[in-house]
């Protein structure tokens, strides 16, 4: 996967696809595809969000989620760290 | 309680047999009493197949523990499709970029095809077809994407390079799963030795960027799994998915798709087998064997008429692989076993 | 990026009252962690268990420090164990420190190693699993 | 087979079978009070068999078996028969339970309410059961909690508790009436001696309660008591659990609903007295 444009676009499941019940700091999340549990803390399930609505690549999405949210490091290597997660995980898919 | 058979009735059969019955014609098990349904349940449970026998009986009036118990196996199944299907999910995400055929085989197939054998059907590994020019690639894609070598074992690796059917077995390391990834159906070391090109230009995509075999490339595969592939141990579940699959896509065309594959004995002796245990057919010769074979199980669940498995687990070896080979092999396994 | 759109942009305002600050993370650090299966703390009451070191399938080779298989003979490497170890007894050690019987500490800790490098399939896998419980 | 007891236990039914008559005799004998399985078809079998037929009698070696088997289950001496039988009993639920999420966690009731007790092995949850039930609580299990992930209410499932080593005296002491096993010394596990439950605990095994209280005991230390944040009783829950990954989403459902509606509370407690000191003024200030 490259970072470099136009680089891949990353999709999630729409919003049916999980159910989500919040603890604290962390997320439970049963991700009903793969009759998966995970715990996720932020920025994953804002991420995944956003990305089940509509997929989008690193660089659009880094734009949409500094429209919502102020970023405290709006940086594209955090924020592809953070999708190799979900998507290792099966919950971001790339295309 | 001495012993657990006077329950059932003469006609459902002691051993395996009443498993396969109540599959083939559920209504029969109306007449059960509480010890013929202790030992159909647990049967089905060492045969792999409670979770078909629960959608079989899906429906039916059935005594409220047996109700429960299936009702248990109807969501273990569900529960058990879903992982299979993501596991297939998983592999094409891993695969797609290569962009070769990938071909899914057994439960998996089934299951994604939404095909009566995978009704239930438990599933264990995820079995892959690939063409043997993009092995190397799928192997690499693979081991990039999480999958990793079960058994370091320099013997094991040359042993199934050499002469199986698949790559050694490969494991997910945070999903814990299996991944067997075939080139062909049978083992090099067979006496037959089908040719998987065809099978791959025949299979059918799925839509999802997989694909399955063909109709008929699903009864000839699943034949030479049963037959030559193991020493018939999980057998029965084998013939159910052939009774399945014939009676889903008839058997239009299956004989020369057999005999292409140098198959036909085993695919004219399971369809006789279908028959036989599935339909009340009458069985000769060998034939009746085979079912001693595959229906030896006592109502505790346990394995019983060992000479006869015995005999099966020495010819299945022998199938495999030339005498000398045979030889080393079971020499080796022994020396370090 | 896109035009800016933000509603606050007075550079005063550092605690924005309608809009959630988000931090994308240092890399390297998970913000997702699955759930995997457990046989978990039930170990003791479901298994009397052995885990042989190595497995049957790979007997007479060695094991070195890290836990690795290594050919018979090789140098710094220990021979495989002469019994199987019961679960308890990696229970023990892995919980509480010490010394597999029958060993000196460096072998105890190239055994343990090759425990805890067990993979599903292979022989001790599931006793091993089993072993495994999450502390305080 | 040749020697064969069947009993329910809670919502559970079981089918064991034996080569041997002596661990069938005192299954037998102390589940005398346990009812048969519903409408006598069991959930689970088991069975104790030896390997080769001479095992039966030399050096007679008994091998567990059952619906569910771990390839590395070692099998144990005949004196132990009754300890192969509970732990082949306990590896059914373990592996094969779908009813309920399974919780290996001890469980007593007052007035239709719960207290579920979860930790390694050695923390007290079995200690601590069996002292609150000495003090008027209802034993619901030393062992599993069953979760109805349709309804969220627990179910019991009170089998023969297993007391371990110095657990025996101190359990003798206590109920002089109790109806005991064999001692059964030197097990991989150490002496080990099953305790029947009493008597109200087996009649009302099949009225489930309320879970009310989450408690992570842990034994040795001075008396201290910390709120368990929900993520972390979360995880623990689901690594005490050995079917929450096989139940797919109910168990999530009845996973994130106990975490929600039932405090978590992890203690420290030097000894048993104020162990039960401490889940009883826990419980009064629910």
């Amino acid at each position: 996967m490259d970072d470099a444009a136009p680089g891949p676009i990353y999709r999630a499941d729409p919003p049916g696809g999980l159910v989500l019940a919040p603890l604290d700091a962390f997320t439970a999340v049963y991700h009903r595809r793969s009759g998966m549990t995970h715990l996720l803390t932020e920025p994953a399930p804002q991420i995944l969000a956003i990305l089940g609505e509509a997929g989008l690549s690193l660089g659009a999405l880094l734009d949409r989620l500094a429209d919502d949210y102020d970023l405290a490091d709006a940086t594209a290597s955090a924020l592809a760290a953070r999708l190799d997660e979900l998507v290792a995980a099966g919950l971001v898919a790339t295309s | 309680m001495r012993r657990l058979v006077t329950g059932i009735p003469h006609t459902l059969g002691t051993d395996a047999r009443l498993l396969a019955r109540a599959l083939a014609d559920p209504g029969r098990v109306m007449a059960l009493d509480a010890e013929g349904w202790t030992s159909l349940l647990t049967i089905a449970r060492a045969e792999q197949l409670i979770g078909t026998l629960a959608l079989r009986l899906d429906g039916l009036p059935l005594p409220r523990a047996v109700e429960a118990i299936l009702g248990d196996a109807r969501a273990a199944a569900e529960q058990g499709r879903r992982a299979a299907l993501w596991e297939a999910e998983m592999a094409r995400r891993a695969l797609a970029p290569l962009g070769c055929p990938v071909v899914l085989l057994k439960g998996t197939a089934y299951a994604a095809a939404g095909l009566l054998a995978g009704q239930g059907r438990s599933i264990g590994d995820l079995d892959i077809l690939v063409p043997r020019a993009a092995l190397d690639r799928v192997e690499a894609a693979v081991l990039g994407a999480g999958w990793e070598w079960v058994k370091p074992d320099p013997y094991d690796d040359a042993y199934y390079r050499r002469w199986m059917h698949e790559l050694p077995p490969l494991i997910h390391r945070e999903r814990d799963r299996m991944i067997d990834v075939h080139h062909t159906i049978l083992p090099l070391t067979a006496r037959v030795t089908p040719d998987p090109a065809p099978l791959i230009a025949d299979s059918v995509p799925l839509g999802n960027g997989l694909r399955t075999l063909s109709p008929n490339g699903m009864i000839v595969h699943a034949a030479a799994h049963l037959f030559a592939d193991g020493d018939l141990a999980g057998g029965l579940r084998n013939l159910w998915d052939i009774r399945c699959l014939v009676e889903e896509f008839g058997t239009e065309g299956l004989a020369e798709e057999a005999a292409r594959h140098g198959l036909r004995l085993p695919v004219a002796r399971a369809l006789r087998l279908v028959d036989g245990l599935f339909a009340g057919g009458r069985l000769a010769g060998s034939d009746r064997l085979y079912v001693r074979r595959l229906t030896a199980r006592d109502g505790w669940g346990r394995p019983t008429r060992p000479a006869t498995r015995l005999a099966f687990y020495v010819r299945s070896h022998a199938l495999r692989m030339p005498p000398a080979m045979l030889a080393r092999h079971l020499w080796t396994k022994w020396r370090k076993a | 990026m896109s035009d800016d759109t933000r509603p606050d942009t007075d550079p005063i305002e550092t605690t924005p009252s309608r809009r959630r600050v988000l931090t994308l993370g240092a890399v390297g650090a998970a913000a997702v962690v699955s759930i995997r299966p457990a046989l978990a703390q039930t170990a003791g009451s479901v298994l009397n268990c052995d885990i042989p070191v190595p497995d049957a399938g790979r007997a007479g080779s060695f094991i070195d420090a890290q836990g690795k298989i290594v050919p018979s003979g090789t140098k710094g490497a220990f021979a495989g164990a002469s019994r199987p170890f019961k679960g308890e007894e990696v229970r023990r050690v892995l919980n509480s420190g010490g010394q597999l019987p029958g060993t000196d500490s460096e072998r105890s800790r190239a055994y343990v190693n090759y425990i805890r490098r067990l993979q599903r399939g292979q022989g001790g896998f599931t006793c091993f699993a089993s072993l495994q419980m999450p502390r305080g | 087979m040749r020697h064969a007891f069947a009993l329910r236990i809670g919502p559970i039914g079981f089918r064991i079978g034996s080569d041997w008559r002596a661990p069938i005799d005192q299954l037998r004998s102390l589940y005398r009070d346990y009812p048969a399985p519903q409408d006598g078809v069991a959930d689970y079998t088991v069975r104790l068999f030896a390997r080769r037929p001479w095992r039966r009698w030399l050096r007679p070696s008994v091998e567990i078996g059952g619906d569910y088997m771990l390839p590395e289950a070692a099998p144990l001496p005949l004196r132990h028969g009754l300890l192969a039988a509970e732990m082949a009993m306990n590896l059914q639920m373990a592996l094969g339970a779908r009813r309920h999420l399974l919780l290996h966690a001890s469980a007593v009731e007052r007035d239709g309410r719960a207290v579920l007790m979860t930790g390694v092995s050695g923390a007290g949850k079995s200690t601590l059961a069996t002292l609150l039930a000495a003090r008027g609580w209802r034993f619901m299990g030393d062992e599993f909690a069953l979760l109805d992930s349709a309804t969220g209410l627990l179910h019991a499932f009170p089998r023969l508790i297993s007391l371990k080593n110095a657990a025996i005296p101190a359990a003798e002491a206590a109920w002089p009436d109790a109806r005991m096993g064999p001692l059964m010394a030197a097990t991989p596990k150490g002496d080990i001696r099953h305790m029947v439950p009493d008597a109200r605990a087996i009649a009302a095994m099949d009225r489930p309660a309320t879970p009310a209280l989450l408690l992570f005991p842990r034994y040795g230390d001075a008396a201290a008591v910390r709120q368990v944040p929900p993520a972390e009783a979360f995880v623990r829950m689901t690594q005490a659990s050995t079917n929450y990954v096989a139940l797919g989403e109910p168990g999530f459902t009845a996973m994130t609903r106990l975490i929600a509606d039932v405090p978590a509370v992890a203690i420290d407690y030097p000894d048993g007295a104020s162990g039960v000191a401490q889940v009883e003024a826990l419980c009064a200030a629910l």
